[in-house]
């Protein structure tokens, strides 16, 4: 069990896939201007890289070294598909504001990353762990990108991804001054790039702020 | 044979894992598209009560692709689907005709403009100015109709109120000819 | 969900996976060359500190790949600190490297230091800064203006700054010839020279007119050519063009000579322990 | 022919690959400093992009709309890049070591890079004719290899720029990517 918590944390905190190591920056970037995106996107990697990692480890022995990486690519082109299905026929505003982001999971660094140096070398177990740990890494910070992006950008958050799952009621609030006049930029594509940029910088300073 | 075999395993073994997935993947989209299918016809019939309350029945006319709204047997109106190409994507707007000239009334069902700017084309402010206009006054002001674009959204707008009315002009026709 | 399109998708993976498989089987992963690149860049140190002149290890092993006594030339100067990569390099080129040849040593062409200052400098502490006002607040245009823009470059600590003189000053021991410094002096007076370098010439001037020793500074060569006859051994050569004496390091027998001949003082002994052994008296 | 045009600038520099739409990040942060590995770069990926693109329509529309299985077109574009990108590889080493050299060792990173199965599907889903595919892959390849090129260039002095310590590396990279984003989406009002 030890090891599974030391997996998760480490997809968290250390080896963060945004903010530390780059990677996924793709989808972090194009959806993030709008928390319901978000949550549609992280729930999206989460649920792939989880069925990706654990059939990949599964099967990783007998899985031909030549063959490895178009195989990887197959397997999780089909779970994505299954999500895009799902997305389409369940959640469909969001299938569509999610565009052709959501299909380019596929060639997303994570996954095929962890694929290659993690799922295909060690146990199902210690995979899930690092999926775990990867995904909701994933997760934490897109849905800090976008909740930063979506207040700075349109002056309020609006999460109506709820709403259309379970019809609860959708959960809204504008921030006074803001919503008259918000900074638009952080909606366009630049800001995207700006928010990360800060970000990146803010946490390798507390990185070196811990060790010296 | 076995050296042969291990020399194409590979090949067999992608092909194998690409045919399991292609069974898995189009056995789900046939319930999910089904499911699709259920989920958009109830949520026009939902849009279609919010604008003619008093509508109990609606007849789909295949070709043309109009539903004839009755309500206690004669028609008190038509809807049909229009689709313009906004800024950033399609928007499909679900557009009532109370009869062949006037608007009763718009929703766009989907659309993908930029956030906090050209998706304002939801808001009533905007589609509030199209009902009871008549088909030809579906234009901007200063072009002889009667709506005031959004600001910064011109394209977003111009993309709705076009598609209404080309879409409107185009169904009108097909009515009276059935007619 | 007609089995026919199952048929089809199915044959299509087939075929792409076949092509993917061929494909890696035919392409020859040990291309030719860059199996001798790697090879070379394995042995190198590996560091990509570009002190080569080449866009780190990999570009510098394409070249030596090409021609191997490149490494004469262009030594890289990480490498020929360990003799343990010297001796790999040489295993790996098959050539006998001489270590001490091609260690490479930074030299200042400036000794003087104490020429006239013409107006009183109180701006950014910076050589470059400095030398942007007419040429630095010395008389002599080329002259080092000891603000440390080497001392700042240098990964060693080797070079530091005499006070009085306002000079920098570089330890033959420390410094490794990575050769940073060279681009950060404004007046390119450092010159990576081999470390059996015996005598330096602490003078530099551009144009042959400009005559540095007359009215800038007492240390400037005056072109005497006292040197170039004193020497029994001709180990020194008179370079017209640039009218400076040059040293063959072979020849060169560390008499002495030419450094107490020189009116100017401009020379001295490169190495400080040479100056020692031979007379305490000369620096 | 105007409408071509007029897609291929769109492309190119209006929703420019990288800096509007974000595909392609992985090499355009990874971009080396020297001007001609990026122009290679782009010209590979350009080069792909064209034939996927035309690769891809054909299929789309002789096999997956007839047998309404669009959905499938994820799996069998992937399957079709990978399998594309090794036939180039092979027919390059084939043909000269020095093109290979310069232009083939970024193919093995292309299979696995956003833009180019990007510009597949959104070809599809803005349902393109085969010119019109054509027209918008070419326009993104040279945007990419455009904005690539540019970032080459300015990733120089970034090395040597002094910005504040935990600034160093990727962040500064970042925020010259806004600076250029900004930049480019003064194209906007163009068409």
């Amino acid at each position: 069990m030890a090891s599974f918590a030391k997996e998760f944390s480490k997809g968290i905190g250390v080896s963060n896939p945004i903010f530390i190591l780059a990677l996924g920056l793709c989808p972090a970037l194009a959806v993030s201007y709008s928390l319901d995106n978000a949550l549609g996107m992280s729930a999206a990697v989460i649920f792939v890289l989880l069925c990706s990692n654990v059939i990949i480890s599964a099967a990783r022995k007998i899985v031909p070294k030549i063959m490895r990486i178009p195989t990887f690519i197959v397997i999780i082109a089909t779970f994505v598909t299954l999500v895009t299905l799902v997305f389409q026929a369940y959640v469909p505003t969001l299938y569509q504001s999610l565009g052709i982001y959501l299909p380019l999971i596929v060639v997303n660094c994570i996954i095929l990353g962890r694929a290659e140096a993690f799922a295909s070398k060690n146990p199902v177990i210690g995979s899930i762990a690092d999926a775990l740990g990867i995904g909701v890494g994933f997760a934490l910070a897109l849905i800090l990108i976008s909740f930063l992006r979506e207040l700075l950008g349109t002056g309020g958050i609006s999460i109506s991804l709820f709403e259309q799952l379970f019809n609860a009621g959708s959960l809204s609030f504008t921030l006074p001054a803001f919503s008259e006049h918000p900074l638009t930029i952080f909606v366009l594509s630049p800001g995207a790039f700006l928010v990360i940029g800060l970000l990146m910088a803010l946490f390798k300073w507390i990185g070196r702020k811990k060790n010296d | 044979m076995p050296s042969l075999l291990r020399k194409i395993y590979p090949i067999l073994f992608v092909t194998l894992i690409v045919f399991i997935s292609v069974t898995l993947l189009i056995f789900t989209e046939s319930f999910t598209s089904a499911e699709l299918q259920a989920r958009l016809q109830q949520q026009v019939e939902e849009e279609l009560e919010s604008m003619f309350p008093e509508l109990d029945d609606s007849v789909d006319n295949e070709d043309s692709e109009v539903y004839t709204l009755l309500a206690g047997g004669e028609t008190i109106g038509y809807a049909f689907l229009a689709v313009g190409t906004g800024y950033s994507g399609d928007i499909a707007i679900l557009v009532g005709l109370e009869d062949s000239e006037t608007v009763k009334g718009i929703i766009i069902l989907s659309q993908q403009e930029t956030p906090g700017i050209g998706d304002r084309i939801t808001g009533d402010g905007f589609t509030g100015q199209f009902t009871g206009l008549n088909i030809d006054a579906v234009n901007f002001k200063q072009d002889g109709g009667q709506i005031d674009g959004l600001a910064m959204a011109t394209i977003s707008s111009e993309a709705v109120i076009d598609a209404v009315r080309d879409t409107a002009m185009e169904k009108v026709k097909l009515i009276e000819g059935v007619e | 969900m007609n089995p026919v399109i199952i048929l089809i998708l199915t044959a299509m993976g087939m075929l792409s996976s076949a092509i993917i498989y061929l494909a890696y089987v035919k392409i020859p992963h040990k291309v030719k060359g860059i199996e001798r690149i790697e090879e070379i860049s394995g042995a190198l140190p590996g560091v990509n500190c570009g002190a080569c002149g080449f866009a780190g290890c990999f570009g510098y092993a394409q070249e030596l790949s090409k021609d191997t006594k490149m490494i004469t030339e262009k030594p890289c100067p990480v490498a020929l600190q360990s003799s343990e990569t010297i001796r790999n390099l040489e295993k790996v080129l098959d050539i006998k490297l001489d270590a001490s040849a091609l260690r490479k040593k930074a030299l200042l062409h400036c000794c003087g230091g104490n020429s006239e200052i013409i107006y009183n400098y109180s701006g950014v502490e910076s050589c470059k800064a400095a030398a942007q006002l007419w040429g630095g607040y010395k008389k002599c245009p080329y002259a080092c203006l000891g603000f440390g823009d080497c001392l700042k470059a240098c990964p060693y600590d080797a070079i530091s700054i005499d006070k009085e003189k306002n000079i920098a000053v570089i330890d033959f021991e420390k410094c490794t010839g990575c050769g940073l410094c060279v681009s950060e002096c404004p007046h390119n007076l450092i010159e990576l020279v081999p470390a059996g370098t015996k005598v330096s010439f602490r003078c530099s001037y551009e144009p042959l007119r400009d005559i540095p020793g007359r009215g800038k500074c007492q240390y400037g060569c005056i072109h005497c050519r006292k040197c170039f006859n004193a020497c029994e051994f001709d180990a020194i050569t008179w370079n017209k063009e640039e009218a400076i004496p040059e040293f063959n390091i072979e020849k060169c027998t560390l008499c002495g000579k030419c450094i107490e001949i020189c009116p100017q003082d401009t020379l001295a002994f490169f190495n400080k322990t040479d100056a020692e052994i031979k007379s305490p008296s000369a620096v | 022919m105007t409408e071509l045009i007029s897609l291929f600038v769109g492309m190119a520099l209006i929703n420019n690959f990288i800096l509007v739409k974000f595909l392609g990040l992985c090499p355009f942060f990874g971009v080396s400093k020297k001007l001609s590995s990026a122009v290679s770069m782009g010209a590979a990926v350009t080069f792909v992009m064209f034939i996927a693109s035309t690769a891809t329509w054909i299929i789309t529309r002789y096999i997956l709309i007839p047998f309404e299985v669009e959905f499938m077109d994820i799996v069998i574009y992937i399957l079709v890049i990978a399998s594309l990108v090794q036939i180039i590889e092979l027919f390059i080493i084939r043909t000269s070591f020095a093109l290979y050299n310069a232009f083939g060792i970024y193919l093995a990173l292309i299979t696995t890079n956003c833009a180019v199965l990007g510009i597949t599907l959104l070809n599809a889903r803005e349902s393109y004719s085969l010119p019109e595919s054509i027209a918008a892959a070419l326009g993104a390849g040279i945007g990419f290899t455009l904005v690539l090129a540019i970032m080459s260039g300015i990733r120089e002095r970034l090395e040597i720029a002094d910005s504040p310590k935990s600034m160093k590396g990727l962040p500064v990279a970042f925020i010259t990517a806004t600076l250029l984003g900004l930049a480019f989406s003064g194209f906007g009002g163009m068409i």
